[in-house]
């Protein structure tokens, strides 16, 4: 499928989100509200599961702090279309979680835990959640952009 | 001639002609061990030495060449090196097994030496079930390496230590056969009357295919029950760091490292012994004159030749092959090795009774 | 049965030929010394040929009178990631009379150096280039952060 | 940790693997728990050699954040750069010249050679057979020397920047080039009669470290693990990339979904990187080896994401952009991450031996995983 | 030279081990520090010991083992004489060999030659 | 650092020379130790990043370590004798870096190689997790520069560290003395 034609698609198929064509493929973007209480679950799967889509290869998952919230990216691609997308959630910034998409893809389980350790975001439903990059001992998340560490970071 | 046997014997008959029979004795028992020592550090330091200049060459490299002329005190270094380096025992170690365990590796080397011909009529002990006592002895070995993984604390070497354990027990049976053979062939289990017994050739001449496939088993064999490359599953270094002697270091590590070789030297002098002749020369049948030309290269030299000839063969397996799974170890042992030499040893048998053999 | 032996001992048979073959290689190898390709350093360092790109260090060159062509500008400085180079800067007065910047210290840190050589195409004036050596072991870090505008040098005229 | 310990059951043992182990190649901790010598389950734990690159490139500019990625994974160094350049260049839509991009191509299969070679080496060493990884270093060296003599390093070259690449290559860079494809298909054979036929090697590789199609997807595997499992997942193939559209080669897949298929993929791709250089080294166009940038590189505000193949499989460069001259995000989606997070899935049932043959045929570069 | 030689040979493996030992203890000097005496498990502390219980199949092996090294010590005195009885002794210890093959082929069957 | 030894046999300390009075002298007990320990220096298989790709280059065919005597590579602390910091140490790691140099029996030798491991390197500036310098956690005796050192540089490391042993001085002593020659 062409991005022109997946984005028609898209739109089709989730009214509410906002959906635009991204640099390279269409951009789904959600508010946190509008998929909490697993229903960013269902989003996924439909993504996954619909006979156009095929979503199941999980590529790239990771999250950008922006300050006043938190974008969850999930770069999606079809291995039988070989065509891809990005799936993008908003989270607030003071409590951010999400449900886990672990056993959706078996990948999300090591990237959550990174994210996790990384950003601080919770992810429900999570087998496993803890640190898996810092110790268990660390202080702070230090991919947020506020994070400030004096003692190990030496500015340029 | 000058030859070991001359030298001992008339050491031997000058110490009698001097004084009684007690000091005699104990006199040459202390000799007995001083040469033991004496060849225990030189093979040592020569077998470390062959390895690694061995490993070198086919390994596209040069080797230890800097410490004097060609690399040769590379190894006295190192053996100088591990003697001062400090005396470490971990705290949570069993200590007095701990301890033992290299005393124990280190007596059963040293034991085995005892019927070993090295040349004509130098022996240290003509006992008449050598080869009987050689197995025996060389089974606790694995007593010191199943005490130092037990006592040292430590995983990596306690599954080491029962990897070696069930490895050496294994591979003690088709070792056993291929001995065994040896012996139908000869009927005796004194080292020497093997030897003898090939005055018209070697066995590995003499017996046909079968006894080509008897010492196949035994070079597979002794090379598992050595714990050399491919068997080399007690150490494994890129499993289990450094299998039952992890914990070892300094002069206790040393005395493992010179035990392997000391029992390297020991199963590839009984496997030249049994199958190559030991020190008896290169003979073809009756033909007197080709026979003495080679009489007049020392035995010492067949022996050593010949032993080292399968020390060769042994790191050439080590540097070519990759190791075994410990569960194919076994099941090579239980599925190919126990049947295959069970029934040649029948075969073998067969040859012997109906004198089939040259 | 018949079948069983016959794969049994083929299998055998392989085995021992694949095992055979990997051991003629080893032993072509033994038997064939010219094959050994080692390079014996520290013998070897006279006729030792290293590629006239190898970026070994950063050095500035300087020539007979003790000149060299770095004007103090610290495009290296900040062309670097990470802080390598540290110029301090003085101001000199020359014959006219005008105050005229110069470099004081063009500060080398060759523990910290990652040999990008971002700062070499960064430089204006090719006042710093790569070397070759690459013998940098000392027993004290402290040796390896370099002053690298020698004692006494100065600009070379026509340089801006 | 603490509690896994108190809940081991009888019998069972709990054993660190690493961080320093021989057969870790680096700094992973695994936490294995043993049945015996079985294993039952297994917990990577990272983060022994995490360098923060991510949030070190927030700092840096365009033009350097690229040497970081070297220091990722090492082996495939040309590869990373090659794919930071061309998230800049696509974001600045830069036209890089076709010398350049010839350039780039030779060098990231040379790249993905030398890669295959030192872990085909330190393969074999894992599993016991020392000798073959001297044999592969030979044949590594001549390529290390290529490198130098045009990139002026050994392993972390920084060789490539936005718009072509640094310097143009060394006059004598075809002639080697030349030179190495000869001697290594001379001495590919060995390869094969010493490791690939070597019937104690394949009893190792064969039928063990499982991975199902449909498992390596979920994993999100890619590169030689996803595609020894009958994935096609070569970006080079399913979005072409610098010259790899015109070029004739073959993508490997083999269907054994075992270790050894894993392992032949890798000694084929190899074989697939000659046939590549062959095609390209004799018609280098003459030209410009690098286009005309500012000196200055802003990037115009929004997201970019490049993909490029690396010998250990996909990685993608996400570049989130505010405008400035340096990322406001940057994300390193790193083939050996995903790859890794499979391993407890392959593992389990089999011996600590084959541990060490699944790893290896994994191919994992731990400062690639924890970046 | 008779058996008292392997007395000789004990103790020279003793003094050859102990010399080598004693010259390490009065000749060198060590440092101690907290973390030293611990067990190495590739740098990060080890958790729970060794020493507990070991998987059943280990000590089946060993039994196994034992049987058969029993029945090889028996099959010496026969390999000795086998030349001079001839045929007859071939086919007693085929008997043997077959009942102890039997045996092999049962434990095979049962798995107990697996290793965990 | 100029290399001294040009000829492939070092001269053995304890050898036995010639005095003027006609006999002999055996030099001290300690130089024949210390040439011992100079030329058998075992490493530890450690390597955290790139650097350890070159350590690997060292032992290479090409340019072979082990005419050093340095190829007995062990895997445990307990058999080696130098570790080769070979590349960045961040700061989960220090605690095993520090254990493994505490496992090691003395005496134990540290060679730092590579930029990363002498101050963090290319990782100096900006990032929350790399030690700044091995020697923050363990005593360093031979530092090389270079990201990462040829293989040669690693040799030359190893002969420094030779000359180090062999000159039979501590860290300090070592250091003083060196600093002196501009070293």
């Amino acid at each position: 499928m062409g991005n022109d034609e997946l984005l028609e698609k898209l739109k089709e198929l989730f009214p509410d989100a906002s959906i635009e064509q991204g640099n390279d493929w269409p951009e789904l973007l959600f508010e946190h509200a509008q998929v909490a209480d697993g229903k960013f679950l269902e989003v996924v799967q439909t993504l996954k599961s619909t006979n156009e889509f095929l979503f199941n290869y999980l590529f790239c998952e990771t999250c950008v702090d922006w300050k006043t919230h938190f974008n969850m990216v999930y770069h999606l691609e079809s291995t039988q279309y070989r065509h891809s997308m990005v799936l993008k959630v908003k989270l607030n910034h003071e409590q951010p979680s999400i449900d886990s998409l672990s056993f959706v893809y078996r990948t999300a389980e090591m990237h959550e835990r990174e994210i996790f350790d990384l950003f601080g975001i919770v992810f429900t439903g999570h087998p496993n959640l803890k640190r898996i990059i810092l110790t268990e001992d660390w202080v702070g998340h230090p991919l947020r952009k506020d994070y400030d560490d004096p003692i190990n970071m030496i500015k340029l | 001639m000058l030859s070991f046997e001359n030298i001992s014997h008339g050491l031997h008959n000058w110490l009698s002609a001097i004084m009684s029979e007690t000091p005699v004795v104990l006199i040459e028992l202390t000799l007995v061990a001083l040469a033991a020592i004496t060849l225990f550090a030189a093979l040592g330091l020569i077998l470390v030495y062959m390895e690694r200049k061995v490993a070198a060459v086919i390994q596209i490299r040069k080797g230890p060449n800097r410490v004097g002329p060609m690399g040769i005190f590379q190894t006295a270094a190192d053996t100088l090196k591990l003697v001062m380096k400090e005396n470490f025992m971990p705290d949570s170690v069993d200590k007095f097994l701990y301890k033992l365990a290299p005393f124990v590796v280190m007596i059963t080397a040293m034991l085995i030496l005892a019927p070993m011909p090295f040349a004509q009529g130098f022996q240290i002990w003509n006992i008449n079930i050598g080869v009987f006592y050689v197995t025996a002895i060389s089974s606790i070995s694995v007593i010191g390496v199943l005490m130092a993984g037990w006592a040292s604390n430590n995983k990596y070497s306690l599954l080491g230590a029962m990897r070696s354990g069930a490895q050496i027990v294994s591979y003690e049976l088709s070792a056993g056969f291929a001995i065994l053979s040896i012996v139908a062939l000869t009927g005796s289990l004194n080292l020497n009357d093997i030897i003898l017994s090939q005055q018209d050739g070697w066995w590995i001449f003499k017996g046909h295919i079968p006894v080509w496939i008897a010492f196949v088993i035994f070079m597979i064999a002794v090379t598992a029950e050595t714990n050399r490359a491919p068997f080399d599953m007690a150490e494994a270094e890129s499993e289990l760091t450094g299998g039952f002697h992890t914990e070892y270091g300094g002069m206790r590590f040393a005395l493992f490292f010179l035990a392997e070789y000391i029992n390297i030297f020991i199963v590839c002098g009984i496997g030249a012994t049994l199958f190559f002749g030991g020190w008896m020369p290169f003979h073809i049948g009756h033909w007197e004159g080709f026979n003495h030309v080679m009489d007049y290269i020392p035995s010492s030299i067949w022996f050593f030749g010949k032993t080292f000839f399968l020390i060769f063969v042994i790191m050439w397996f080590r540097w070519t092959f990759p190791r075994l799974r410990i569960d194919q170890l076994l099941n090579l042992e239980w599925k190919y090795l126990l049947p295959i030499s069970l029934f040649n040893l029948l075969l073998i048998t067969v040859i012997a009774i109906k004198g089939w053999h040259f | 049965m018949i079948r069983f032996l016959k794969n049994y001992f083929t299998e055998v048979f392989q085995a021992v030929k694949s095992l055979f073959l990997g051991m003629k290689l080893t032993g072509y190898y033994f038997t064939h010394p010219k094959e050994i390709i080692t390079q014996e350093y520290p013998e070897n360092r006279l006729t030792l040929n290293l590629s006239e790109r190898f970026r070994g260090e950063v050095v500035m060159t300087h020539d007979e009178q003790n000149e060299h062509a770095c004007t103090g500008c610290s495009a290296c400085e900040l062309a670097c990631p990470n802080g390598t180079i540290k110029i301090i800067n003085k101001f000199e007065i020359n014959a006219e009379g005008k105050k005229k910047k110069a470099i004081d210290a063009f500060v080398y840190h060759l523990e910290l150096c990652t040999m990008c050589n971002l700062c070499i195409q960064a430089c204006p004036t090719d006042a710093i280039k790569m070397a070759q050596t690459f013998e940098h072991s000392v027993f004290n870090r402290n040796m390896l952060t370099k002053q690298l505008n020698l004692a006494g040098s100065k600009l070379r005229e026509g340089v801006e | 940790m603490i509690e896994e310990i108190t809940t081991a059951k009888e019998g069972e043992m709990v054993i660190n693997i690493g961080p320093q182990h021989p057969s870790t190649h680096g700094v992973l901790h695994l936490l294995i728990t043993l049945d015996g010598e079985t294993i039952k389950k297994l917990e990577p734990n990272l983060g022994y050699i995490h360098r923060s690159i991510e949030k070190m490139c927030e700092s840096l500019s365009y033009r350097q954040f690229i040497y970081s990625t070297s220091r990722m994974d090492y082996l495939s160094a040309h590869i990373n750069n090659h794919a930071c350049a061309m998230a800049v260049e696509k974001a600045m839509e830069i036209e890089v010249p076709e010398r350049a991009e010839y350039i780039r191509v030779i060098l990231d299969e040379l790249t993905r050679i030398a890669s295959h070679q030192l872990w085909w080496g330190a393969m074999a060493m894992d599993l016991g057979a020392l000798s073959p990884f001297f044999y592969a270093f030979r044949e590594r060296e001549v390529i290390t020397d290529i490198m130098e003599e045009t990139c002026g390093a050994r392993l972390t070259m920084n060789y490539m920047v936005p718009g072509g690449v640094m310097t143009d290559i060394h006059p004598n860079f075809v002639k080697h080039v030349k030179d190495f494809i000869v001697q290594f298909k001379s001495k590919i054979d060995e390869y094969d009669t010493l490791v690939t036929d070597n019937i104690i090697f394949q009893n190792r590789m064969k039928n063990v470290g499982l991975l199902s199609a449909e498992d390596a997807i979920s994993y999100g595997t890619s590169g030689p693990t996803a595609r020894g499992s009958g994935v096609s997942c070569d970006i080079r193939k399913t979005h072409p990339y610098s010259l790899y559209s015109k070029l004739q080669f073959e993508e490997v897949i083999e269907t054994g979904c075992d270790s050894f298929s894993r392992y032949l993929v890798r000694v084929k791709e190899m074989k697939q990187s000659v046939k590549i250089i062959e095609q390209l080294i004799d018609n280098i166009p003459e030209g410009d080896f690098v286009a005309k940038t500012k000196a200055v590189i802003k990037l115009p505000k929004g997201e970019f994401y490049s993909r490029a193949e690396t010998a250990r499989g996909e990685l993608g460069v996400y570049i989130v952009s505010e405008g400035g001259t340096t990322p406001y995000r940057i994300k390193f989606r790193s083939p050996g991450f995903s790859n890794l997070s499979a391993l407890n899935h392959m593992v389990k049932g089999y011996k600590i031996g084959d541990l060490v043959a699944i790893m290896g045929t994994l191919d994992l570069v731990i400062p690639d995983i924890d970046r | 030279m008779g058996s008292g030689s392997l007395i000789s040979l004990i103790l020279a493996a003793v003094a050859f081990s102990a010399g080598g030992l004693a010259v390490a203890k009065f000749l060198t000097k060590g440092s101690t520090n907290s973390q030293k005496g611990q067990t190495y498990e590739c740098g990060v502390p080890t958790s729970g010991s060794p020493w507990n219980q070991f998987h059943v199949g280990y000590y089946l092996f060993a039994l196994i083992f034992l049987i058969f090294d029993v029945e090889l010590v028996f099959m010496y005195p026969w390999a000795v004489v086998v030349k001079k009885v001839g045929m007859p002794a071939l086919f007693e210890i085929l008997v043997f060999v077959f009942i102890l093959f039997m045996g092999f082929l049962y434990a095979h069957k049962k798995g107990a030659l697996k290793w965990m | 650092m100029d290399v001294k030894i040009t000829q492939p046999s070092l001269p053995f300390p304890g050898s036995i020379q010639d005095t003027p009075g006609g006999g002999i002298v055996l030099s001290k007990l300690d130089d024949v130790i210390n040439w011992a320990r100079s030329n058998s220096v075992w490493p530890l298989t450690f390597a955290t990043s790139c650097c350890g790709i070159e350590m690997m280059s060292a032992a290479s065919a090409k340019y072979d370590f082990s005419r050093f005597g340095f190829e007995v590579a062990r895997a445990t602390p307990r058999q080696a004798d130098v570790i080769i910091i070979a590349g960045t140490i961040v700061n989960k790691m220090a605690p095993v870096l520090k254990r493994l140099y505490d496992q090691m029996p003395d005496p134990k030798y540290v060679i730092a190689m590579g930029a990363c491991a002498i101050s963090g390197g290319p990782f100096f500036y900006n990032t929350y997790s790399v030690v700044k310098g091995a020697d923050h956690i363990i005593p360093v005796d031979v530092y090389i520069a270079g990201c990462p050192p040829r293989p040669e540089a690693l040799l030359h490391a190893l002969i420094t560290l030779q000359e180090k042993i062999r000159s039979g001085l501590t860290r300090d002593q070592i250091r003083a003395q060196f600093s002196e020659d501009g070293k």
